[in-house]
């Protein structure tokens, strides 16, 4: 069975009696039209938390960097600086739609949208909570990456469409980079997949605990490895310095947008803003647990049996609970990601290849191998319970 | 409902990219409807129930072929190489207005009697009835490894080879 | 009517139709309201660092991209493959079968890793050759740098 | 509703078009691009006859199968088109009538 924010929501009581009082009222069955709402609303507000997010990311962006460099950053919009990003998009918004005169109108148009469209397709899967999430597809992950794959299209197409010399080469590298860590980002992924038996995001995080020792990060130690493989293969993917090659201001102006302008080049920044975001979900419901909270407070059966709530209240203060520790896991990588970004220099491109196919991808094949044996042979139980069992196994001899 | 309206989309989405893949002179923009071509077969696939087929298709036609086709042709002089070595232009399109209008209407003829007689057949497949919405991997995963484990490290050998043999023809040479 | 329940599936038309929806709205009719339109010729040039651009950007480009991207689409089909039988792998441990299981999966990296270790053999993953001077360049360089 | 007939109509137009790509372009990659319209409306009717004959998942083994052999013969195909183009500084059919040089 699929999870969704409608499946969720029809458990309560509320919800069924609000769906037979419309349909009386209405005179025909409104279960489709209150799905179709719901989903609509939801994915509404996903829609703008993303873009929030995405807004709110470059001025963290900006006041990181500056604390990092001892400056002020931002701090004249609104309180510290907190709206910044709104007079971003206002400027943005009034600025000129330059469109090269040689470019290709139509590829040039249409690769914001392509970036757009991908990065937004992804939230669909993000698992927020084990009740908010839009929907649990059962291929979730692999979708995911299907899905994610578009930008790389987008980016192509953006630089190629230009006809300037840096776009293009812009684009080139964006392109290359993103598919070349795919393959370890993939690899990566199957070996979670071995280990939690199902695509589905859900699946992945219900078969992980809340407490740190039983995240899959410390379940073994391929998977701990594989943690660091996946985290410097989402941040090429998303063009994150240290591998922002493809946007590499001392050597290529700005990469493939430089021909952007106005909203197309702020679509193109707030896909990327987005997808640091989604990654960074991502890879926190793979290895750090999600939306997993400690002692299972997260179902909401504590609140209702101990405290004596209603059941509607204590199952969504669970699901806040969930939420919260979800975005805090992902905000917290995405500081990471940030923190990385003023911290490190840039990579060569040659430098970048050979980390990929050289290191990054034998070491996923070597964990993807190591994680098969592994569920085979302790069958699927973490190395702490490996450790405890032998050591009991010795206590009991001696 | 909602079936009906993702089968109208994609087959939109499939016509649409199909006929713009034949008629866009420009090579690039044909694989960009290409690209919206295949997500359409992707939806068609969902609709018919094959989920993992859908995004099978996303990961490897979206993500991988599209962008090496892409490269190819950036590969090979962009969409300006339009000449051969006689230096004369060959745009595509063969043969005049007439010949266009008497194929079109000759297609439809065969075409109109070709489904008349299968017709008679295809009333006798009704569509069977999914309980649910299943999902195909388990089965698929299944499937791989029992009835067709052998297809599965044959094809494994086939991708050994593609890579091998394309990675060596394809090697800058010294010259 | 079948009742197949593909709802599952609708968020993401919806946030593909949402992402439509703003790209339309925020560029072809809010910002088309809003922002000024005064194209020149030396707008429209590409940016060239104030140089004017010489000739098309569409020329031809270095092979290895290509190669790099064939590679991964090589990886990307076997973890097409590999994914249901790494979900059901589980599975077929619990029934007792999982050696079989495992040798194959085994296999099928193996194969397919040896294709890597063979491309890297042959130098298609180094991306930039080093090179060797010959003795003249060595010397020009020399007078170059002497000067 | 939507009946088997519809899947197929979509099928043959998808191979209709791939046909019509070959036969009319004389641009390799472009008929490349042809042949995977193709195949993808082989796929299309394997998985279409799954779902309304009979409920095995075979056809979908053979779609997945289909998907994969797309990709080899995508990347053998434009590596010889990449190699063909550095030989003979085209990518027309016509140019490749010769065996050698």
């Amino acid at each position: 069975m699929n999870n969704t924010i409608v499946s969720y929501l029809s458990q309560f009581e509320g919800h069924q009696k609000f769906l037979a009082v419309a349909s009386e009222f209405l005179g025909f069955d409104v279960t489709a039209l209150v799905g179709f709402v719901i989903f609509f609303t939801a994915c509404f507000i996903l829609v703008n938390v993303a873009a929030a997010i995405g807004g709110l990311g470059t001025y963290a962006e900006r006041k990181i960097s500056a604390d990092i460099q001892m400056r002020q950053g931002p701090n004249r919009v609104g309180p510290y600086g907190l709206l910044q990003f709104l007079a971003d998009g206002v400027k943005m918004i009034l600025k000129e739609d330059v469109v090269p005169a040689q470019a290709d109108k139509f590829l040039f148009n249409i690769a914001p949208l392509l970036a757009l469209s991908g990065v937004f397709a992804t939230l669909a899967v993000l698992p927020l909570s084990s009740g908010f999430i839009l929907t649990d597809l059962n291929i979730g992950i692999f979708y995911l990456l299907g899905v994610g794959s578009v930008v790389g299209v987008a980016i192509f197409v953006g630089g190629y469409a230009s006809n300037s010399k840096w776009s293009l080469l812009g684009g080139m590298r964006g392109a290359s980079q993103i598919i070349s860590y795919e393959v370890p980002v993939t690899m990566s992924i199957i070996s979670i997949v071995l280990l939690s038996g199902g695509m589905s995001l859900v699946t992945v995080t219900e078969s992980q605990g809340g407490l740190p020792h039983q995240w899959f990060i410390l379940h073994n130690p391929f998977t701990f490895i594989g943690f660091f493989v996946m985290f410097i293969g989402t941040l090429a993917e998303a063009n994150r310095a240290p591998f922002d090659l493809p946007e590499a201001e001392s050597e290529l102006v700005s990469g493939y947008h430089t021909e952007y302008t106005g909203m197309k080049f702020a679509f193109f920044a707030l896909a990327e803003y987005a997808e640091v975001f989604v990654l960074c979900g991502i890879v926190s419901a793979l290895y750090l647990g999600g939306y997993k909270v400690p002692m299972d407070l997260g179902n909401g059966v504590f609140f209702v049996e101990n405290l004596g709530l209603p059941a509607v209240i204590g199952k969504n203060i669970g699901q806040l609970l969930q939420l919260g520790a979800f975005f805090t896991k992902t905000f917290l990588l995405y500081y990471v990601v940030i923190w990385i970004r003023w911290t490190l220099p840039r990579m060569r491109v040659d430098d970048l290849m050979t980390l990929c196919w050289k290191y990054l991808t034998p070491i996923s094949l070597f964990n993807l191998i190591g994680c098969a044996i592994w569920v085979y042979f302790f069958e699927n139980q973490s190395m702490w319970s490996v450790i405890f069992k032998a050591g009991a196994a010795g206590a009991g001899h001696h | 409902m909602f079936e009906n309206i993702l089968f109208f989309i994609s087959s939109f989405l499939v016509l649409g990219g199909a006929t713009m893949v034949v008629l866009s002179k420009n090579l690039m923009h044909a694989c960009i409807f290409l690209l919206f071509t295949l997500f359409g077969v992707a939806g068609l696939y969902l609709t018919l129930g094959a989920d993992f087929l859908a995004a099978a298709q996303l990961v490897v036609y979206a993500g991988g072929v599209v962008i090496l086709m892409l490269f190819g042709i950036m590969l090979t002089g962009g969409t300006e190489n339009k000449e051969n070595r006689f230096g004369i232009e060959k745009i595509p399109g063969m043969g005049s207005v007439k010949t266009y209008i008497v194929a079109g209407v000759s297609i439809l003829f065969i075409a109109t009697v070709v489904l008349k007689i299968i017709a008679n057949y295809m009333r006798h497949y009704q569509q069977t009835d999914l309980p649910e919405y299943m999902t195909t991997v388990e089965r698929i995963g299944h499937s791989l490894l029992t009835d067709h484990i052998l297809a599965f490290e044959i094809s494994s050998i086939l991708l050994l080879g593609a890579l091998i043999g394309a990675a060596m023809i394809a090697r800058p040479r010294k010259s | 009517m079948s009742s197949t329940n593909l709802d599952v599936f609708m968020p993401v038309i919806i946030l593909i139709a949402l992402a439509i929806i703003m790209f339309v709205g925020a560029i072809g009719v809010v910002g088309k309201l809003l922002r000024p339109h005064k194209p020149t010729p030396l707008k429209e040039t590409p940016y060239e660092c104030g140089e004017a651009p010489v000739g098309s950007a569409w020329s031809n480009f270095n092979v290895r991209f290509y190669v790099v991207s064939l590679i991964f689409i090589i990886f990307d089909v076997e973890g097409a493959l590999m994914f249901p039988v790494a979900a059901v792998f589980k599975d077929f441990v619990a029934i007792g079968a999982g050696g079989v299981v495992l040798g194959s999966l085994l296999l099928f990296i193996l194969i397919l890793a040896s294709g890597l270790v063979y491309c890297w053999k042959k130098g298609d993953l180094d991306w930039v050759k080093s090179f060797q001077l010959s003795e003249d360049q060595l010397k020009k360089l020399n007078e170059v740098e002497a000067r | 509703m939507v009946t088997l007939g519809s899947y197929l109509f979509l099928s043959f137009a998808l191979f209709v078009a791939g046909l019509a790509v070959i036969i009319a372009r004389k641009n390799i990659i472009a008929m490349l691009l042809g042949i995977e319209l193709m195949l993808n409306a082989a796929a299309l009717n394997f998985v279409a006859y799954t779902r309304f004959v009979n409920s095995n998942i075979d056809g979908h083994i053979m779609a997945l199968f289909i998907i994969v052999i797309a990709a080899a013969e995508a990347a053998v195909g434009l590596a010889i088109v990449i190699r063909f183009f550095q030989l003979r500084e085209s990518i027309h059919i016509d140019d490749a009538a010769q065996l050698q040089n």
